[in-house]
């Protein structure tokens, strides 16, 4: 029972940190319909950002933090505005393989500029372990899992009743129709890649504060795809409640499935649930099915 | 009013399909622009909406006026601020959004709320079956229903000329006329200026005010609505009627074929 | 296809053919002769990635069937090319299956691996589609990697070179002419089904497989055949991998990121055009190599005052560079580049 | 019809023809530059691969620093070898299996008497074309499959299944008291790092009189919290938690570890030398891998060797991030010994025959080269350097360190791990 516990509360933590990454693929993947590949590698270049402005320069925590934003909202915009842009109206897969390429640049630019690969973010929370019962939990992830529930919040209300969050889902259905109402779809374009990258901005600084800065965020980040397709592609409901059911599955097949197959089922569970759950809800949890008429 | 020069549209730099439109849409008028498939009535007005370049499309040559201001170099979003709003073709509604919101998709370049609440009102004045549909998704919604949704989102932009491509596509006779009679009143009530595209010839030129007829990329007639509905060639091979006004025969067809004129 | 002024087509043999004028006849030709030619000009080095070129065309031919051609997006490719890769070695090496089946083997397996992972494809569509390929990926490498009294594990397995009629295809140059032989075969195959009648039921799958279905197009039957097709490419392409070209297997080879390469090569290339996937993959293994390989060292040697660390962090940069700055100039792939090109050549001096 | 004509060249038009064009051009046009640039002075060439981009970065950016700049020194103090300059053909493999195929084939063609490598993921990748050609290559770090078999590839280290090997012999000699049999569980990597610890345990532990908790635990590259799996291995009680794995991923462990309190006790923990670097503590921080012990090949930068004050200081001008780091050491080692073995054959067969860089010239250089190295010192900087005949492991010595107080101490001198021959076990790399 006490290891039940323990399982479950690593695994519903370890999932909100899930969650909150595949929250900015969801984003841009509503408002524009693209699949951002970068988005491992956007966590790890801002977790560098981060360290850069904390531990290099030595600026104060939260004025290195607003520098951090500000620097998020600007990459976002200089993203769209000079990748993206010029794409508006391509084939869909283009846009996709774009920004696969910018997944190798930005790779790239982390290890031009802060060679050593790894390294750790100054504290920025408690590092005493919290007690729940017999089960032990970094506080870490406590925060983590706060500020994904913060960060789901606020998107939801917007996205549901702020003219600019209908406008963005309207573009993610009908891009064409979406500029023939006379609306700037670039400005929604640009909107939602700088939200994109503020959360990729908060994912990598609270994940950087767990496991330190590594490549490894980078495949972290791709984790955060079998959760947005398990909750839907569209729907931040979805990747909140997709990531601690992917954390959870992993953490109860880790600890018990572990003694009756081969090492490392903690890592392929999921995707098994999640083809099972393809199998009843093809789009996901509470994802939007393609509405189809002929 | 809105002025087109001889304008020719070139696709992908190699594929020319207008070559030398001009006409013009007066203030407050109802103008049709009649074709076939093909004939470059679509290309037309993407022309003048700045839809152009999504299809890797452009304005090659002639010029496009707004009142005074030249628009075929401008951006989609800067001519729907001018209050040139188009509604595509084939019901192009925003499937996961609710009525409602795809409503207010409509009225996203106005930032004041109380006339967009009166102009909210008075789209479901003029489609009354709205009003109770508008929670429900546009997606799941009858092909007529998306139609009014379409239309009325143009409405919502509180337009001063709107372009709408082919609003009785795949409807119903009884829909079409209940769309028309819609449209004229908008148009007479709201002094909008309406260029409608249209297959369906006696439709549109019921409502009409003035049609031009286009063909392979160019006008080939035009003039008044009543000239047109009366013009041989037109109701021949626009509205299936043959000299004498009567529906056609088509066990004789074969006897006699007229030639179109301008060919 | 457009044809050059004043070639008609008199038979429906004719309608159908590939090459269809002299010219094309020796274009072929020529292209077949350069082939054979030039490899006899060149150090192992080139050899070894002309090799990876060619084994890598054989893949994307295979995932732009399903891909391009019937719209199942897959970005699990690396998995089923690790199964072709694993069954073909386990064949040879274990059973003494002569080199041949034992590739046709690896397809065959690779293709059924293909087909299960395939099933979700009748209920799920586009990206929520491509995490059951993703899925594949992860579970093959994991029951490769752990299954090791069979593969060797993490521990890895040796792979015999290939063997044709007692003939050992060790040098460079050897695995060079078996491999582009291959190559050629795969496009061809591949270039005849996609005019097919399946061909034809793939497009219509991929461009509404709705009204393709009311059509009378069984989404079961071809859907799961694109799959196998698939699929059954990459395992051949495996097969060469291990045998011509590791000669050894580690489960590392087939990693997830090289599955996401290879949707990028096939949308470089142009999707749904044979041509397509050959540019894609030369222009991407190519500039991967060139970038690495050659250019960085190169700047390196002979630029000493950078700072230390520069030629890593700029290899990727570069290589992302290039591919984003080439899909904004020609987002439509280079196949879309060289079909404008072609009509442009033929109507010159004219443009249109 | 012309004026027409030349209107519809437009600018974008232009701009985007050109940017594909000279896309192309760059492409194409690279090798011809590079070709073109050859130089024709007497060196001696050696190739080295090392994954400074991709997943592995965070060590192979260390380790080709290490190469360097070690190369410079060669050049620099020794003179070169034996009078020629060494001539370093440096080639990144972002940890891509086919590029370093490539890269081995590079090696070869232009005329590289050896080569050196530093995983064992890419080894295994261009181990099976070096080997074909009789091509001499040097491994720093590897799992036993690279050489065992014994071929043409070397280790330049014990392998990860010696560090068990040797930490468990000298847990049994100086930390062990109780009764029975230690109990040990391993957290491992999921590649090669990890299952090569695994092979050396699976090999010897039983033999050694200890118990091997099965089923091994596995993790990622990118793990974040292993909770779970150290729940599981704290019911059973183990004596020692033997961690083969990178320093990102074996902090995690500890840390939870810590957490979880299985530190502090009489549980001991133990990283292999894959994950024993200074990242290590400074991810883990201090206190919580405070009393942690690892094995590691090399000496420690505090540590008082002959070659160290060199070492330090072409570290301290070219690369003063990686002060501290002992993958540096390890590299640099390689090249010493690299360019040593090439002295060797310089000697013995001349540089004319040796700088063909031809099958003959590989073959000297591992017969009169790598062969004949006997009880090299490697400046006091790592275990001593021999070549018996059936171990391709040219150095068998390992040392003990452990965390005190945030820095890594040796707490042994070194220690010689015995050879195994994995394969005579029936488990071992199935053919």
């Amino acid at each position: 029972m006490a290891d039940l516990l323990q399982y479950t509360i690593t695994g519903i933590t370890v999932g909100m940190v899930y969650s909150l990454i595949a929250m900015g693929f969801v984003l841009i993947w509503k408002s524009s319909g693209v699949a951002n590949l970068a988005l491992g590698q956007l966590v790890l270049l801002f977790s560098w950002f981060t360290y850069g402005m904390l531990a290099q320069t030595g600026l104060p925590v939260w004025l290195g933090l607003v520098v951090v934003v500000a620097f998020a909202l600007l990459l976002g915009w200089i993203i769209e505005r000079f990748v993206l842009r010029p794409l508006i109206a391509q084939p869909i897969l283009s846009l996709i393989a774009v920004t696969l390429g910018m997944a190798y640049f930005i790779e790239g630019l982390c290890t031009f500029i802060w060679p050593w690969g790894v390294d750790v973010l100054p504290r920025l929370f408690p590092q005493d372990p919290i007690r729940i019962g017999t089960a032990v939990v970094s506080q870490e992830y406590l925060w983590a899992a706060g500020v994904s529930l913060l960060l789901f919040g606020a998107l939801s209300l917007y996205f549901k009743y702020s003219r600019m969050g209908i406008a963005m889902r309207a573009t993610a259905d009908d891009q064409m129709a979406v500029q023939a109402c006379g609306i700037p779809v670039t400005r929604i374009f640009s909107r939602s890649w700088m939200f994109a990258c503020v959360m990729a901005a908060v994912g990598g600084i609270l994940m950087s504060s767990i496991g330190g800065i590594s490549y490894g965020l980078v495949e972290t980040g791709m984790k955060s795809f079998s959760v947005v397709i398990l909750g839907g592609l569209d729907s931040f409901l979805g990747a909140i409640i997709a990531g601690p059911i992917i954390g959870l599955a992993e953490n109860l097949a880790g600890g018990y499935l572990t003694a009756y197959t081969w090492p490392g089922v903690k890592e392929i569970i999921p995707f098994i649930i999640i083809i099972i759950v393809m199998f009843i809800k093809p789009y996901g949890l509470f994802g939007e099915s393609r509405i189809e008429r002929i | 009013m809105l002025k087109l020069n001889n304008i020719e549209v070139t696709y992908l730099n190699v594929i020319r399909v207008i070559h030398g439109v001009s006409m013009i849409v007066p203030d407050g008028q109802i103008v049709a622009l009649l074709g076939g498939n093909g004939a470059g009535k679509s290309t037309t007005l993407k022309a003048i909406s700045g839809l152009l370049h999504v299809e890797v499309g452009k304005v090659t040559d002639g010029s496009i006026y707004w009142d005074e201001t030249r628009i075929d170099e401008k951006g989609a979003e800067d001519i729907g601020r001018l209050g040139i709003v188009q509604a595509l073709e084939g019901r192009r509604i925003f499937g996961h959004l609710t009525a409602e919101e795809n409503l207010l998709v409509g009225a996203f370049n106005r930032s004041n709320r109380g006339q967009v609440r009166d102009d909210m009102d008075m789209v479901y004045h003029y489609f009354p079956r709205l009003k109770d549909l508008r929670k429900n998704t546009a997606g799941y919604l009858s092909g007529g229903e998306q139609q009014m949704v379409v239309i009325g989102r143009a409405m919502m932009a509180a337009p001063k000329m709107m372009m709408l491509d082919e609003p009785s596509l795949g409807l119903a006779p009884m829909l079409v006329e209940e769309i028309y009679e819609i449209i004229k009143r908008f148009n007479r009530e709201q002094k909008t200026s309406v260029l409608i595209v249209e297959q369906n010839v006696r439709v549109a030129l019921s409502i009409a005010d003035y049609g031009y007829v286009l063909e392979n990329g160019r006008v080939v007639l035009d003039g008044s609505a009543d000239f047109l509905k009366n013009n041989e060639d037109v109701k021949e091979f626009y509205m299936g009627l043959s000299a004498t006004g009567a529906k056609k025969n088509y066990r004789e067809l074969k006897h006699y074929k007229r030639r179109k004129r301008w060919l | 296809m457009h044809l050059p002024a004043g070639i008609r087509n008199y038979t429906y043999a004719q309608d159908m053919a590939i090459f269809r004028t002299k010219t094309q006849w020796v274009m072929f030709g020529g292209l077949i002769v350069l082939l054979a030619v030039v490899p006899l000009l060149m150090g192992n080095y080139w050899l070894s990635i002309f090799n990876i070129i060619g084994i890598t065309i054989i893949a994307a031919m295979g995932l732009n069937l399903l891909t391009g051609y019937c719209g199942q997006l897959s970005i699990g490719h690396a998995g089923f090319i690790a199964v072709g890769a694993y069954t073909s070695a386990i064949l040879t090496g274990q059973y003494g299956v002569p080199f041949i089946i034992g590739m046709l083997g690896g397809g065959l397996i690779a293709g059924l691996t293909g087909v299960l992972f395939g099933i979700p494809s009748l209920r799920v569509k586009g990206f929520y589609l491509a995490i059951s390929t993703i899925a594949a990926q992860f579970i093959i490498m994991w029951v490769i990697s752990q299954w090791g009294s069979v593969t060797g594990g993490y521990i890895g397995l040796n792979v015999s070179p290939a063997e044709i009629f007692g003939f050992q295809f060790t040098s460079q140059l050897s695995k060079y002419y078996l491999i582009m032989g291959i190559c050629v075969i795969a496009v061809f195959v591949a270039k005849n089904l996609a005019r097919t009648r399946q061909g034809r039921a793939f497009v219509a799958v991929r461009d509404n497989d709705l009204a393709a279905q009311v059509m009378g197009i069984s989404l079961f039957r071809y859907k799961l055949l694109a799959f196998f097709v698939g699929c059954f490419f990459a395992g051949i392409s495996g097969a060469l991998l291990a045998h011509c070209y590791y000669g050894f297997l580690n489960p590392e080879f087939f990693s997830f990121k090289e599955s996401i390469l290879y949707v990028g090569m096939i949308i470089i290339g142009g999707l749904g055009t044979t041509v397509g996937p050959i540019f894609g993959v030369v222009f991407v293994r190519l500039l991967e190599r060139l970038i690495s390989l050659e250019l960085v060292p190169f700047l390196e040697s002979t630029v000493t005052a950078l700072p230390s660390g520069w030629a890593s962090g700029v290899t990727p940069m570069l290589f992302g560079l290039v591919i984003v700055l080439f899909l904004i100039l020609e987002p439509r792939g280079v196949a879309h580049r060289w079909q404008m090109f072609k009509n442009s050549y033929r109507l010159w001096p004219f443009s249109y | 019809m012309a004026s027409k004509h030349s209107k519809d060249i437009t600018r974008r038009g232009f701009i985007k023809g050109t940017g594909v064009a000279s896309l192309v051009l760059f492409i194409g046009g690279v090798p011809f530059l590079i070709s073109a640039c050859g130089e024709t002075k007497q060196t001696i060439k050696i190739g080295l691969s090392t994954p400074s981009t991709g997943p592995a970065a965070e060590k192979g950016q260390v380790l080709e620093h290490g190469n360097k700049d070690a190369v410079r020194y060669i050049n620099e103090e020794w003179g070169g070898v034996g009078g020629y300059p060494v001539e370093l053909v440096w080639m990144d493999n972002g940890y891509n299996p086919s590029n370093m195929v490539n890269n081995v084939h590079k090696f070869m063609d232009s005329r590289c008497i050896t080569f050196g490598c530093s995983s064992s993921a890419m080894m295994t990748a261009g181990m099976s074309a070096a080997n074909q050609n009789g091509f001499t290559g040097l491994a720093v770090y590897g799992a036993p499959v690279i050489y065992r078999p014994p071929k043409h590839i070397y280790g330049q280290m014990p392998d990860y299944g010696d560090d068990f090997v040797v930490f468990a012999q000298y847990y049994k000699d100086n930390l062990w008291n109780g009764q029975g049999k230690p109990k040990v569980a391993m957290h491992l990597l999921n590649n090669s790092t990890g299952s090569g610890a695994h092979d050396g345990a699976k090999a010897k532990a039983a033999e050694m009189g200890f118990e091997l908790i099965e089923p091994v635990y596995e993790h990622t590259a990118s793990t974040t919290s292993e909770t779970t799996s150290l729940n599981s291995i704290r019911s059973l009680n183990p004596d020692i938690l033997y961690i083969a794995s990178t320093p990102k991923p074996s902090s995690v462990i500890i840390k939870n570890a810590n957490e979880l309190g299985m530190t502090g006790g009489n549980m001991v923990i133990a990283c292999g030398h894959a994950g024993m670097t200074k990242a290590l503590v400074d991810l883990a921080g201090a206190d919580v891998c405070e009393g942690v012990y690892g094995l590691f090949p090399t000496v420690n930068w505090d540590d008082d060797a002959s070659g160290m004050e060199k070492l330090k200081e072409y570290c301290q001008r070219y690369h003063p991030s990686d002060y501290g780091n002992m993958d540096y050491i390890a590299s640099w080692c390689q090249s010493l010994i690299m360019a040593k073995a090439a002295e060797l054959a310089v000697e013995s067969v001349g540089y004319e025959a040796l700088a063909k860089g031809d099958g003959a010239a590989w073959k000297a250089y591992e017969d009169y080269g790598i062969k004949a190295l006997n009880n090299y010192d490697v400046e006091g900087l790592q275990g001593p350097v021999s070549y018996t005949v059936g171990d391709n492991r040219m150095s068998k010595s390992l040392r003990v360190f452990q965390v005190q107080k945030g820095s890594i101490n040796p707490v042994t001198d070194w220690i010689d791990a015995p050879l195994i021959e994995y394969e005579k076990y029936d488990w071992f790399g199935k053919q």
